[in-house]
């Protein structure tokens, strides 16, 4: 006992290095040197490698087959295809396609369901895409450090092939009008704010594509990109949000379900149908820009 | 309706906007905008808490014209808010405590960036707690994961690139396993929203029918959920994320984000399946005994590990394990223990990551152990916090980390067979616990070598003064439980309801 | 058994979509490459969605778009798959970009796709420094 | 008639997948997973699922596509083939162009 306590004075007037008694009993690894350059053995290291693969192979392996099978043996167990009397034909969706027209003024059930019986999901979606967006910028954009980049050479555009040029040049209006006409029907016919401004930004591709990457940054800015994704997504946002806090608060909404079948009906589909669609159309484009060239 | 039921849904869409206002606007409004909204949201989910516990009850919110089966719905009980709360304030301190770091990790031109992250990390946790509808809890766990990845992967240097690579490959593999379970329980349901999926589900018990595919659709979510939040055979990603991060990124991946799906599991089990099922499905036994899995070698982990980042994220880990190991137990006070685990591990964890690599700033920078020897000399406000936190962890009364152990000690003697694993992990792991924390804590107040070329630092207010509110927290939490403990037991109540 | 087998016939389209599951699980967890990851990772969330898909077909029903041509029909499709399946298939895609994206700055700094020869890296190239 | 159909192109899909899996060269694999995508927008015609359709052929094949293609561009793995690779600078040579 005296001598624990004379051992503890001495540690506490700092006499004692106790990490060193802590370190060799609660690490016997090698010394220093050696812990920090493990690749002094390279191939123990190998070995060791290759074994844990392999353990870890065969054991992904089984989990694999187990997976499987069990999901099968789940499928089919899962009511029948294509049965009318499936659970999920309930009312839920009853209500969805009978009365769909009438409450949300869109034809397109499925567009109803998305942009205003289930709203909160599409927000929640499109703001999937704009943190995709920040972290491909993230990724993408050079910092302190200079990544080597393939030489520009190595990107050849398309401008100075006849065919492909004078062909894109019918095609790029062709793919826009498209694009819009999917997106401003989105509550008339199939189609809608995702597919629309994916077919926009694949014309706004083609066009980076033929003309060279550095033609379409300057005719398409980057400040214009993020701004109108952020205006889009700002107006999404708070205008669901005006229309839960109204609903929830017993006020009916502002915007009618109007005549079915016209363009300008289904209230609020229609604005957010386009502002999904620009949105996506913009972080599609992004996407490219940061993929082609490194930014937007 | 008040106005402040609306607060949640406010909260959530204040942090969308947030977001979007910071990715226009200079870099300089990024770190303003922030801090604003992690204190509006603080207040915000402060008064729905009190609204709640004044009202003795929850309440569920309608978003838009139609009711819920159609709608969709959110819904506040007590431990909704009361987690919003949380999460918003230890993300403020940990923001507050590591915007040094962030200067210095994070390039001038992302920095921006940085704080839209924070700003979705923020709204996605908050939607993820508040939501009653099993596809929007999906799609806020995507965004979730993607801007958690940002916080990792916005730090230039280091091994960051590798670490992000690791924890989207496990991270999508969750959510793909979780988005089958949400396919299979729609398929035998029909329901998306929790509180008609409970009734289909307990119906569709009774009738057995679809039993097999909808206990392989319970399996399934929770096996997707634990995969995410870093449960133990699943738990490779999360030491090289949690320690490769810059300090704040660390605090909130391992304070907040972790707990925010764990808590979404807790919400899945009670809500949207009923707990008579999910006990029926069995399990809640694989959960025990990963987590007690977890406690035992995550802290087998730790004492091997060479840095001290790694070290901590290690004991996150093992601290998860005592949450899983809550949850397996099965009962509400199981349950309340692994809340009272989820408040001590957020206010501990961010307070060990801040006052860490602090005194890693105090030895150049250096994490491994032999550098890090003395530091407390050198920078003497984080060395007291890491030995408040240190000690915390171990499991000593009067601080936080006692009461969740005490709850557990004392619930598994109620339990069956359970009772024998569950009290050796408690004991085994207290003692791998004191090995590393304690081993830590008393390395950093050695006597510095007389050749110590490392030189005293004087630390600035914004670095030890979040600690220091995160350590009065954790010490009024284990002298006084007595609120807290009530107030989660409260919650449990309402959440089986 | 074989009642499970003749379940499992009827629902083939289910059976298709868990094949591309595993398939793309497959590829995600044992092919070293990052990018057939990334890409096995896409089979899989078509999987998912083929099987999501799946639980809103009824047979001999109609797209639920309600113009006059469609009128006649007897029945329409159950629209909540399809709305959830679209959420999905943004939700892949721009993961599969932030994933693309941490491909092509790992092949920059450290000029090689391989996985497994990066977790080695990670674990054995430690020296000290920042953490 | 219908079932056939969506049967075969079900094995299509399924075999797209498998081959996406087993081809050594990414280039392969990514002009196979745009196949893929085309397959299933097909097929979602078939689940009378048209939003789908659209969407996949726009997202799936379109744009997943070409950012796969311009990633492998980045990382120059186009011709990752050593042996086609010394070919081509044999060729070169021959040839003092390339």
């Amino acid at each position: 006992m005296a001598n624990s306590d004379s051992a503890f004075r001495r540690w506490l007037r700092g006499e004692v290095d106790l990490s060193a008694e802590l370190r060799t009993a609660e690490m016997p690894a090698p010394p220093e040197g050696e812990r920090y350059e493990p690749r002094h053995h390279p191939a123990l290291i190998r070995m060791i490698a290759r074994q844990s693969h392999r353990l870890y192979v065969a054991l992904v392996a089984v989990l694999c087959v187990v997976l499987f099978t069990v999901l099968l043996l789940a499928a089919a167990n899962l009511p029948a295809y294509g049965d009318a009397e499936a659970p999920t034909n309930n009312q839920v969706s009853e209500r969805y396609v009978n009365q769909g027209v009438e409450e949300t003024g869109a034809l397109n059930a499925v567009a109803g369901m998305m942009l205003d019986y289930r709203a909160f999901n599409t927000l929640g979606e499109s703001f999937v895409l704009f943190a995709a967006l920040c972290v491909v910028t993230v990724l993408m954009t050079r910092g302190r450090r200079k990544h080597p980049l393939p030489s520009e050479t190595d990107y050849a555009d398309y401008y100075a092939d006849p065919i492909v040029h004078t062909m894109c040049k019918v095609i790029i209006p062709v793919i826009l009008v498209f694009g819009v006409y999917v997106l401003v029907n989105g509550h008339l016919s199939p189609g809608g704010g995702f597919s629309g401004g994916a077919i926009l930004s694949s014309a706004l591709i083609i066009y980076a594509m033929v003309w060279g990457d550095e033609r379409a940054h300057g005719a398409i800015r980057e400040s214009t990109v993020r701004r109108t994704a952020a205006l889009a997504l700002g107006f999404y946002a708070v205008s669901k949000t005006c229309s839960f806090y109204m609903a929830a608060n017993g006020l009916t909404g502002v915007a009618s379900p109007g005549v079915p079948g016209r363009i300008f009906s289904a209230g609020l589909i229609l604005p957010l149908n386009v502002a999904v669609g620009l949105v996506v159309c913009c972080t599609m484009y992004s996407f490219y820009m940061f993929f082609r060239r490194g930014a937007l | 309706m008040s106005l402040v039921q609306s607060f949640p849904l406010f909260s959530i869409v204040l942090g969308l906007l947030c977001a979007v206002v910071c990715f226009v606007t200079p870099k300089q409004w990024g770190r303003r905008i922030t801090l604003a909204l992690l204190l509006a949201s603080c207040v915000m989910q402060g008064w729905v808490l009190r609204f709640c516990y004044g009202n003795q009850a929850g309440y569920t919110y309608q978003l838009g014209h139609y009711p819920a089966p159609w709608g969709s719905e959110i819904t506040a009980g007590l431990l909704e808010p009361g987690l919003g709360l949380l999460c918003s304030a230890v993300m403020l301190l940990a923001v507050i405590g590591g915007g040094r770091h962030i200067g210095h990790d994070v390039a001038d031109g992302k920095q921006h960036l940085y704080w839209v992250a924070v700003d979705l990390t923020l709204s996605a946790l908050l939607a993820m707690c508040y939501t009653n509808d099993i596809f929007t809890a999906y799609v806020f766990i995507e965004i979730c994961t993607i801007s958690a990845c940002a916080l990792l992967a916005v730090r230039e240097g280091g091994r960051s690139l590798i670490a992000s690579v690791r924890y989207m490959v496990f991270a999508l593999i969750g959510s793909s396993l979780f988005l089958i379970g949400v396919v299979f329980t729609y398929a035998v349901t029909g329901q998306l929203l929790f509180p008609q999926l409970r009734e289909a589900v307990a119906a569709l018990w009774a009738a057995g029918t679809y039993r097999f595919a909808m206990t392989v659709a319970i399996a399934l979510m929770t096996a997707g959920l634990a995969v995410k939040s870093g449960c133990f055979p699943f738990h490779g990603w999360l030491p090289d994320a949690h320690s490769q991060a810059t300090t704040a990124s660390s605090c909130i991946l391992s304070g907040v984000i972790v707990k925010g799906y764990a808590v979404l599991l807790i919400k899945i089990i009670y809500r949207a399946i009923g707990a008579e099922v999910f006990m029926a499905s069995g399990a809640q036994h694989v959960l025990l005994l990963l987590g007690i899995g977890g406690m035992v070698g995550c802290s087998i982990d730790a004492i091997f590990a060479k840095r001290l980042k790694v070290m901590i994220a290690f004991s996150s880990a093992a601290q998860i394990g005592y949450l899983f190991m809550g949850i397996g137990m099965g009962t509400a006070a199981g349950l309340t223990a692994a809340l009272l685990q989820i408040v001590n591990h957020a206010i501990t964890k961010p307070m060990l990551f801040l006052s860490g690599s602090q005194l890693a700033d105090a030895s150049h920078g250096r994490m491994d152990f032999p550098s890090l020897r003395g530091a407390g000399h050198r920078n003497v406000p984080a060395g007291i916090l890491f030995t408040i936190g240190a000690v915390s962890m171990v499991g000593v009364p009067l601080l936080a980390g006692f009461i969740p152990k005490l709850y557990f000690a004392r619930e598994a003697f109620t339990l069956g067979w359970q009772r024998w694993p569950v009290l050796l992990g408690l004991a085994v792991s207290t003692v791998l616990n004191v090995l590393y924390f304690l081993y830590t804590a008393v390395l950093i107040w050695l006597p510095q070598e007389a050749d110590c070329r490392f030189k005293p630092v004087t630390p600035h207010w914004d670095e030890f003064v979040p600690g220091f509110v995160l350590a009065g927290l954790n010490v009024a939490m284990g002298i006084h439980p007595g609120p807290l403990v009530a107030l989660i037991e409260k919650a449990v109540a309402l959440l089986g309801r | 058994m074989g009642a499970m087998f003749d379940h499992l016939l009827h629902n083939y389209e289910e059976a298709a979509a868990i094949a591309l599951l595993s398939i793309g699980f497959c590829m995600l967890l044992f092919d070293r490459n990052l990018l057939k990851k990334v890409i096995g990772l896409d089979i899989m969330n078509s999987g998912v969605f083929l099987l999501l898909a799946d639980r809103g077909y009824i047979a001999g029903g109609k797209a639920p778009v309600m113009t006059e041509a469609a009128a006649e029909a007897t029945r329409y499709v159950n629209p909540i798959p399809a709305g959830l399946v679209l959420v999905g298939i943004v939700v892949s895609v721009s993961m599969s970009a932030l994933m693309l994206a941490l491909t092509v700055r790992v092949y920059q700094t450290y000029r090689t796709l391989d996985v497994d020869h990066l977790y080695m890296l990670m674990s054995h190239r430690r020296k000290g420094g920042r953490a | 008639m219908m079932t056939v159909f969506r049967v075969i192109l079900l094995i299509g899909l399924v075999g797209c997948a498998i081959a996406t899996a087993i081809v050594r060269k990414p280039m392969q694999a990514v002009i196979i997973y745009s196949a893929f995508s085309v397959v299933l927008a097909v097929l979602w015609i078939t689940l009378e699922a048209p939003d789908l359709a659209v969407t996949e052929a726009a997202v799936g094949a379109g744009v997943t596509g070409t950012l796969l293609y311009l990633t492998l561009r980045r990382l120059n793995l186009i011709d990752q083939d050593e042996a086609h690779k010394e070919k081509m600078r044999e060729e070169a040579d021959e040839h003092g162009k390339f």
